[in-house]
């Protein structure tokens, strides 16, 4: 365990960002957002950034090929470039394990390599969630805020940040800022951690279970009248999907260029009515079927093939940021087990 | 504080329901917490007494929602309209969208709404329960028990803070009684990104519209937006795209999309409320209505249906774009 | 399936192949993809290069076609019968335009070549997403309309209704005739205007096919070639057509006698119930509401009672009338310019300076003056007479006032009026001013020469400078240039030849009819040489001086022409429609009306159809629906729809989005 | 003096009634403007869709002109009024997000206007080169 005052952060960060491009929440007029640091660049105190780090390592949009044409002959041109080692600070613990709903589809064979080479070199340093949100509801999914992972682990108290690495990559981080900090035991981060399960323990969602979802549910939930009701005023927008830390939908579509084309992917999402759309048209008509889908996925069909993991984390932010404040929360009370 | 009361609304509707002159009621079902409300088409008293609310976060407008809700029955749908949604009431009737027989247009007074996210940059997250106090809200928080007083009026939401009208343009009938035409400040924020150096302009809205992540929540809580298929969806229309790439599929998105409500929007504010990066989206749909009150006189959409939309219209003597455009640069 | 496109380049001789380096452009093209045949000649447009296109059609399989050449508006429609002819859909073909737009403008040859590459990659991208078209076909109405009774308008209707189609005349005096009932003399042949004139009149008030409006006027056109409808007000003339026999009495004993009488421009008056002159087709009395006592205040009712066959109506209304027509000919001819700005002549200040249509008048034995050339002011002969030439006409376009054009009659009929004057007042001084004279016909040179040489007319070269009454004389200061001096004449009568201009009916005509006007109201030909008497419209043809100015042997002869297109255009039972018309996808249409708004034709409808969806529901939704016959192509819907479901054929946005990402590149 | 070597590239939508014959004329006097103008031909100035003078400027157009009959003249005798106010509403909207206003532009000019279509061809080409390359509208994709 290392320690640095916080108000020595910003030299913490100024020596991290000369090795690494160091990205961080820092607090906007609309809300937190990563932004690559600079120099006076402040920590956000907000634990949700409006948009996950997943698009750190899965952007929304990305290229990943070019063919050039020049008269009626065609090159394939590879453009991906040799990436650099990159520091993601600050990631609470929900945003750290949506990397393990990401990592079980993009990395399980065959890797998805554009995925698996940003994973590769970005370092996470998580933080512990000193004050959680009405919406969180991470304890859910037995996910703890106060005991996070990631390559290096962060806690604040009284004035302290405190640092353990837990992995080779977070020895590398640390080993380049040891300069800076001090060794440090564990008792002012153990007594934060029991701070922050007192509060959870006054979160309004503490209770949600996962009774009633997981794998081999399909047969018992897919047909539940609930679900005319639960997404009769959903819009079909894709606000959800875009926010979500784990959803990884992606639609792969070409760009025509002045000499060529751009192949390129990007974010899509189940709730949009063009959703794998096929020759035939689309597999889910209606609103309610798209719906379902959303809600399926994470909570029964990702667990069935996953080993049980589900594929929400408990972030809220789709609870914050629905148009109709229409969410999983709301799914799980209608159709869950003991969520009276 | 809402003039008119959650009681007398439900017992109006319970009413309506009784008499059997519709079947089922369209309006705000209660969350999680006190500001997460949703959309609902209730069917019962028991539904109603036991989830309607009424309050200071039913900011959704559901004229929308018509056209999917009247074309399920053939009875008669009620719908309750604050005064700005009676606008996109009567645009959508204008449009032929739903049949207006089908419906039982309730309007409700409205005080104006508060925005969560203005509460919360005060208060912080962790909002355990919000209560109306008078003119304030008291806010509590799973961190304090005493509660963060704060007044409406700071945490109104921008459309209400520019209202344009406490008068309902339809109804049926009417809780709460009516009130005025206003006469907003709406174009003061338009004006001022006007009175910008073309660079300023350019770098405001840059820095605006770099936020987008091309959800469509705008697009799709819009009540002008009711295009069977948007030219934004659609893979023949040329200029269909799923994600903000770069910067000129983010201005292209929000340049066409404007466009196409220009004449039609009724400035109800819906886009900006649910864009979840908090763009001011209003202020483009805005740009146009002032620009089309300078050019072609005050026109304003929903107002009376069946009215012509100025970009369906034209005057012989109409104004040349050389001499509109940008006459207020410096 | 992948389109296989044909590129040809055409030298032009030497008008593109000058510019541009025609083999390195289909060297270029022919590299394009979707290009499997390129190459150039010197005239594509010939019988060989047709043959060439037609060949290569068939040998390379092609799909559509490029024709890089001069402007589609010159041989558009020949590349398409040549690809029609070589078995392809006629709209498989685009025209780059490399010579209007290019060669000619261009002096660089490589910044033409550039170009015209340019220009080349945008008709492939373009047509590979052509689609093949079929025009429909749109029944005729077998009745055409004049528009205006004049010579030109009656010409026009004598010769259709010759060929036996019905055709009416629409005149909005009481009476047809126009302009040459007014006139004296025609030029060169000094034949008497209403001699010629009126059997024609007769002709047409006579002939079976023939249906004469008059006193009516056109309120709207709808509709489109072969089935064009439109409203006619015949205005109210208090006296019933069917029943008037022109017998005259009431116009001899109405009491209102003061009425300025317009036929003669003013110079004399008439009663207030009238028929404008002796031999008025139709024959047919009308009451001036203006004037009658009994339509203004009820008392009078005189011309009732005399009236035997009990044609007076005072309740008569303006009645519309709505009819189907083929085609339209507009006739509306001219009127002289008004001489309000040209104050120099002091036409305003003295009776003595009069227009030459009111010295046709005073020459005109049924004229005010019973054909005895009297001064206005004191009725005694002038003995010395100014006429003053291009009075409007060839003014600077910055003078303000006045017409660029020559209005082109006024040196004939001057030097008619002038001779006329000399052989019937030998005594009288004539003195002409001119700028030039200008006498381009047969036997007009001669005319010219015959007034000034042996009528020993004066002929001025030079413009007179200021007209001035003094005393009884009007001092008239003008320059000879020839002499180089100032000429001062003491004239008795000064005769201004002013310009003519279009009727100011034909400008809100011509809005009516779709059909376009240049700056000075004439209406535009659809090609100034080889479609003289065609509006860009089809369907409204053009007779007479709507045109432009013309004598009346050249709008007798316009007037056949037009005559023979709407003869041609009538005999056909049926008529090919454009294709590239609106069509609306009726699944993205959401029913808004938008399209419908906008659409100057009334060509989109809205209909309530089933649908089945695609969740196996059936839905009632209302859609827009385009009656392809009347659609014009223009296209205003395409961008009034906000969803994109409405599309013009030939010009989809995919295909202006494809040329506009070709010049880009 | 610097010799401005930057060509601009400029698109005009014409109108085929009016202002296409109006270039046409312009080229049967051989009356010059700059090859950097290409035409494109559309039955009426009401058929050019926003998204097209859009997508101009995406490709890597300077400058877009809409060229139709004069007010009054349009062929289809209404289309060119919804042009004005479509283009006005767009060109200031455009000008309201800080692009260059001058780049974008209405003019009529009739079939007989051979003269005014050439002057204001190299009237616009003038105004554009003088404002440089088009950053704010483009699209960089399309160059890679």
């Amino acid at each position: 365990m290392y320690k640095i005052k916080i108000s020595d952060l910003p030299a913490l960060f100024d020596k991290l960002s000369e090795k690494y491009d160091v990205f961080l929440p820092v607090d906007f007029d609309n809300g937190a957002k990563y932004k690559k640091y600079e120099k006076g660049d402040v920590l956000s105190e907000k634990l949700n950034t409006v948009k996950s780090p997943k698009d750190f390592f899965f952007p929304q949009t990305e290229d990943m090929m070019r063919f050039k044409t020049e008269g009626k002959k065609i090159d394939v041109i590879d453009i991906r470039e040799p990436k650099d080692d990159f520091i993601v600070f600050g990631v609470t613990e929900c945003d750290v394990k949506s990397f393990e709903v990401l990592d079980n589809v993009f990395l399980s064979e065959p890797a998805d390599t554009y995925y698996a080479e940003k994973r590769a070199h970005g370092v996470l340093i998580s933080r512990a969630c000193s004050k959680p949100s009405e919406t969180c509801f991470c304890k859910t999914y037995g996910i703890d805020p106060s005991e996070p992972s990631g390559d290096i682990s962060t806690w604040k108290a009284d004035g302290t940040l405190y640092l353990r690495p837990n992995t080779d990559k977070g020895e590398a981080v640390i080993s380049v800022i040891s300069g800076i900090l001090t060794e440090a035991d564990d008792d002012e981060v153990n007594k934060e951690k029991e701070k922050i399960n007192k509060i959870l323990d006054r979160l309004p969602l503490k209770n949600l279970t996962t009774e009633g979802f997981g794998a081999g549910k399909t047969a018992e939930l897919f047909d539940r009248p609930e679900w005319a009701g639960l997404s009769q005023s959903c819009l079909g927008c894709g606000t959800c999907t875009f926010v979500c830390p784990t959803c990884q939908c992606y639609d792969i579509r070409d760009f025509k260029t002045n000499d060529g084309v751009i192949r390129y992917r990007c974010w899509d999402s189940c709730m949009y009515s063009e959703f794998t759309k096929m020759s035939a048209g689309q597999p889910r008509l209606t609103q309610k079927e798209r719906f379902r889908q959303r809600f399926m996925h994470k909570l029964v069909y990702y667990p069935e093939n996953n080993g049980g993991l589900y594929s929400c984390v408990g972030c809220g932010r789709c609870l914050q940021s629905c148009p109709i404040s229409m969410n999983i929360v709301k799914v799980m009370k209608a159709l869950g087990g003991k969520n009276e | 504080m809402q003039k008119i009361s959650r009681f007398d609304i439900i017992n109006r509707l319970k009413d309506l329901l009784a008499d059997g002159n519709v079947d089922r009621v369209l309006g705000w079902k209660k969350g999680e917490f006190r500001y997460d409300v949703t959309p609902h088409v209730f069917t019962s008293a028991q539904e109603l007494e036991a989830d309607f609310v009424w309050g200071d976060f039913c900011g959704a407008n559901f004229s929308k929602y018509l056209i999917k809700e009247t074309a399920k029955s053939d009875k008669k749908v009620a719908v309750l309209l604050k005064p700005c949604d009676t606008y996109s009431f009567n645009q959508l009737l204008t449009e032929h969208r739903f049949d207006r027989e089908k419906v039982y247009a309730v309007g409700v007074a409205c005080d104006g709404m508060a925005d969560i996210f203005k509460i919360k940059k005060i208060t912080g997250d962790g909002i355990s329960d919000i209560k109306e106090n008078g003119e304030d809200l008291d806010v509590y928080t799973i961190y304090d028990e005493k509660p963060v007083k704060i007044k409406k009026t700071d945490v109104l939401s921008e459309r209400c803070l520019s209202c344009k009208s406490k008068k309902h343009a339809a109804y049926d009938e009417l809780l709460g009684g009516d009130g005025d035409v206003l006469d907003s400040n709406r174009f003061d924020e338009v004006a001022k990104i006007e009175a910008m150096t073309e660079e300023e302009r350019y770098a405001f809205w840059q820095g605006e519209l770099s936020r987008c992540i091309r959800c469509n929540a705008c697009r799709d809580v819009c009540p002008a937006c009711t295009c069977e298929k948007c030219v934004f969806d659609n893979p023949n229309s040329g200029m269909e795209n799923k994600s903000p790439a770069n910067e000129f599929e983010e201005k292209l998105f929000h340049i066409i999309r404007a466009f196409h409500v220009a004449g039609r929007c009724t400035d109800c504010g819906e886009c900006s409320r649910v864009c979840p990066q908090r763009i001011p989206l209003h202020l483009l749909n805005r740009k146009f209505i002032k620009d089309i009150n300078a050019f072609y006189g005050e026109y304003q959409a929903g107002e009376v249906v069946g009215s012509r939309a100025p970009l369906v219209d034209f005057d012989k003597e109409d104004v040349e774009p050389k001499n509109a455009v940008g006459k207020e640069d410096k | 399936m992948q389109q296989r496109i044909g590129v040809f380049v055409c030298h032009c001789g030497t008008n593109i192949a000058a510019t541009v380096d025609v083999s390195a452009v289909a060297a270029a093209l022919g590299r394009e993809p979707g290009v499997v045949f390129a190459r150039d000649y010197q005239y594509m447009c010939s019988q060989a290069g047709q043959d060439m296109i037609k060949d290569a059609i068939k040998e390379y399989k092609l799909t559509g076609i490029v024709v890089c050449s001069c402007s589609p508006r010159m041989h558009e429609a020949t590349f398409r019968k040549t690809a029609a002819a070589a078995g392809i859909n006629p709209y498989m073909v685009e025209i780059a335009n490399i010579r209007e737009q290019c060669s000619w403008i261009h002096k660089d040859k490589d910044e033409g070549t550039e170009k015209a590459i340019i220009l080349g990659r945008a008709a492939i991208a373009k047509v590979c997403l052509n689609v093949p078209l079929t025009a429909g076909e749109i029944p005729v109405t077998k009745r055409a309309l004049v528009i205006g009774g004049g010579i030109a308008g009656i010409q026009t209707a004598l010769d259709i209704a010759d060929a036996g189609f019905e055709v009416d005349i629409v005149e909005k005096k009481p009476t047809i005739g126009g302009k040459m009932a007014q006139l004296d003399k025609t030029f060169p042949t000094l034949d008497c205007a209403a001699c010629i004139l009126t059997p024609k009149m007769v002709d047409a008030g006579q002939n079976e096919k023939i249906h004469i409006y008059s006193y009516s006027e056109v309120v709207s056109v709808g509709g489109f070639v072969g089935n064009f409808t439109v409203q006619i007000k015949k205005k109210a003339r208090y006296v019933d057509e069917t029943k008037c026999t022109g017998c005259g009495l009431c116009t001899e004993k109405c009491p209102v006698k003061n009425v300025p009488n317009e036929f003669n421009l003013g110079m004399d008056t008439r009663h207030a119930v009238y028929i404008p002159f002796a031999q008025a087709v139709p024959k047919v009395a009308t009451i001036d509401p203006n004037y009658c006592l009994m339509l203004k205040n009820g008392k009078c009712g005189l011309c009732s009672k005399l009236c035997g066959a009990g044609a007076i109506n005072y309740k008569q209304e303006d009645e519309i009338i709505e009819n189907k027509y083929g085609a339209i000919v507009a006739a509306t001819g001219y009127n002289p310019i008004s001489m309000d700005k040209f104050d120099e002549f002091a036409y305003s200040q003295s009776k003595d300076v009069i227009t030459s249509l009111e010295f046709e008048r005073l020459m005109n034995a049924a004229g005010p003056t019973g054909g005895v050339l009297l001064r206005p002011s004191d009725n005694e002969h002038p003995k010395t007479i100014v006429f003053v030439q291009c009075v409007g006409s060839r003014c600077s376009a910055d003078a303000g006032k006045g017409k660029e054009y020559c209005s082109k009659i006024c040196c004939m009929y001057t030097a008619k009026h002038a001779m006329l004057t000399r052989e019937k007042y030998p005594d009288t001084d004539v003195y002409v001013f001119y700028i030039d004279v200008r006498t381009p016909g047969k036997n007009f040179d001669e005319f010219y020469r015959r007034a000034a040489e042996q009528y020993g007319v004066h002929y001025i070269k030079g413009m007179v400078g200021k007209v001035s009454p003094e005393g009884k004389k009007l001092k008239v200061r003008g320059s000879d240039l020839i002499a180089d001096k100032q000429l001062h004449i003491d004239a008795d009568l000064v005769v201004l030849a002013a310009a003519i201009e279009p009727d100011k009916t034909a400008r809100p005509l011509a809005t009516m009819l779709t059909a376009s006007m240049d700056t000075n109201d004439f209406f535009t030909e659809a090609h100034p040489k080889l479609r003289p008497v065609e509006s860009p419209t089809a369907g409204v043809f053009l007779s007479g001086c709507c045109q432009g100015p013309k004598d009346i042997p050249e709008t007798v002869a316009q007037a056949g022409a037009a005559a023979s297109k709407v003869i041609g255009l009538l005999c056909h039972d049926k008529l090919t429609a454009n294709p590239c018309v609106a069509h609306s996808d009726e699944w993205m249409c959401n029913g808004c009306s938008s399209c419908e708004n906008v659409c100057p034709y009334h060509a989109i409808t809205y209909v309530e159809k089933e649908f089945r969806m695609p969740d196996r529901t059936t839905k009632i939704r209302r859609v827009a629906s385009v009656n392809p016959a009347v659609c014009q192509g223009c296209g205003a819907c395409t961008v009034a729809c906000p969803s994109g479901a409405m599309d013009l054929f030939g010009f989809s946005g995919k295909q202006i989005s494809a040329e506009v990402d070709a010049i880009c590149r | 003096m610097q010799v401005n070597e930057y060509k601009p590239l400029i698109v005009a939508f014409c109108c085929n009634w009016c202002s296409y014959a109006g270039a046409d004329l312009a080229g049967n006097n051989r009356l010059n403007y700059p090859a950097d103008v290409k035409i494109i031909r559309v039955p009426c100035s009401c058929r050019v869709n926003p998204a097209f003078v859009l997508r101009a400027y995406q490709r890597g157009a300077d400058g877009v002109l809409i060229c139709g009959c004069h007010p009054g003249d349009c062929h289809y005798t209404t289309g060119n009024y919804y042009t004005r106010r479509r283009m006005a509403l767009l060109f200031s909207m455009l000008s309201y997000l800080g692009i260059e206003k001058e780049r974008t532009r209405v003019e009529w000019i009739s079939a007989a206007e051979g003269a005014k279509f050439a002057a204001t061809m190299n009237e616009f080409v003038k105004t554009v080169t003088d404002l440089g390359k088009n950053r704010r509208l483009e699209d960089l994709r399309c160059k890679k």
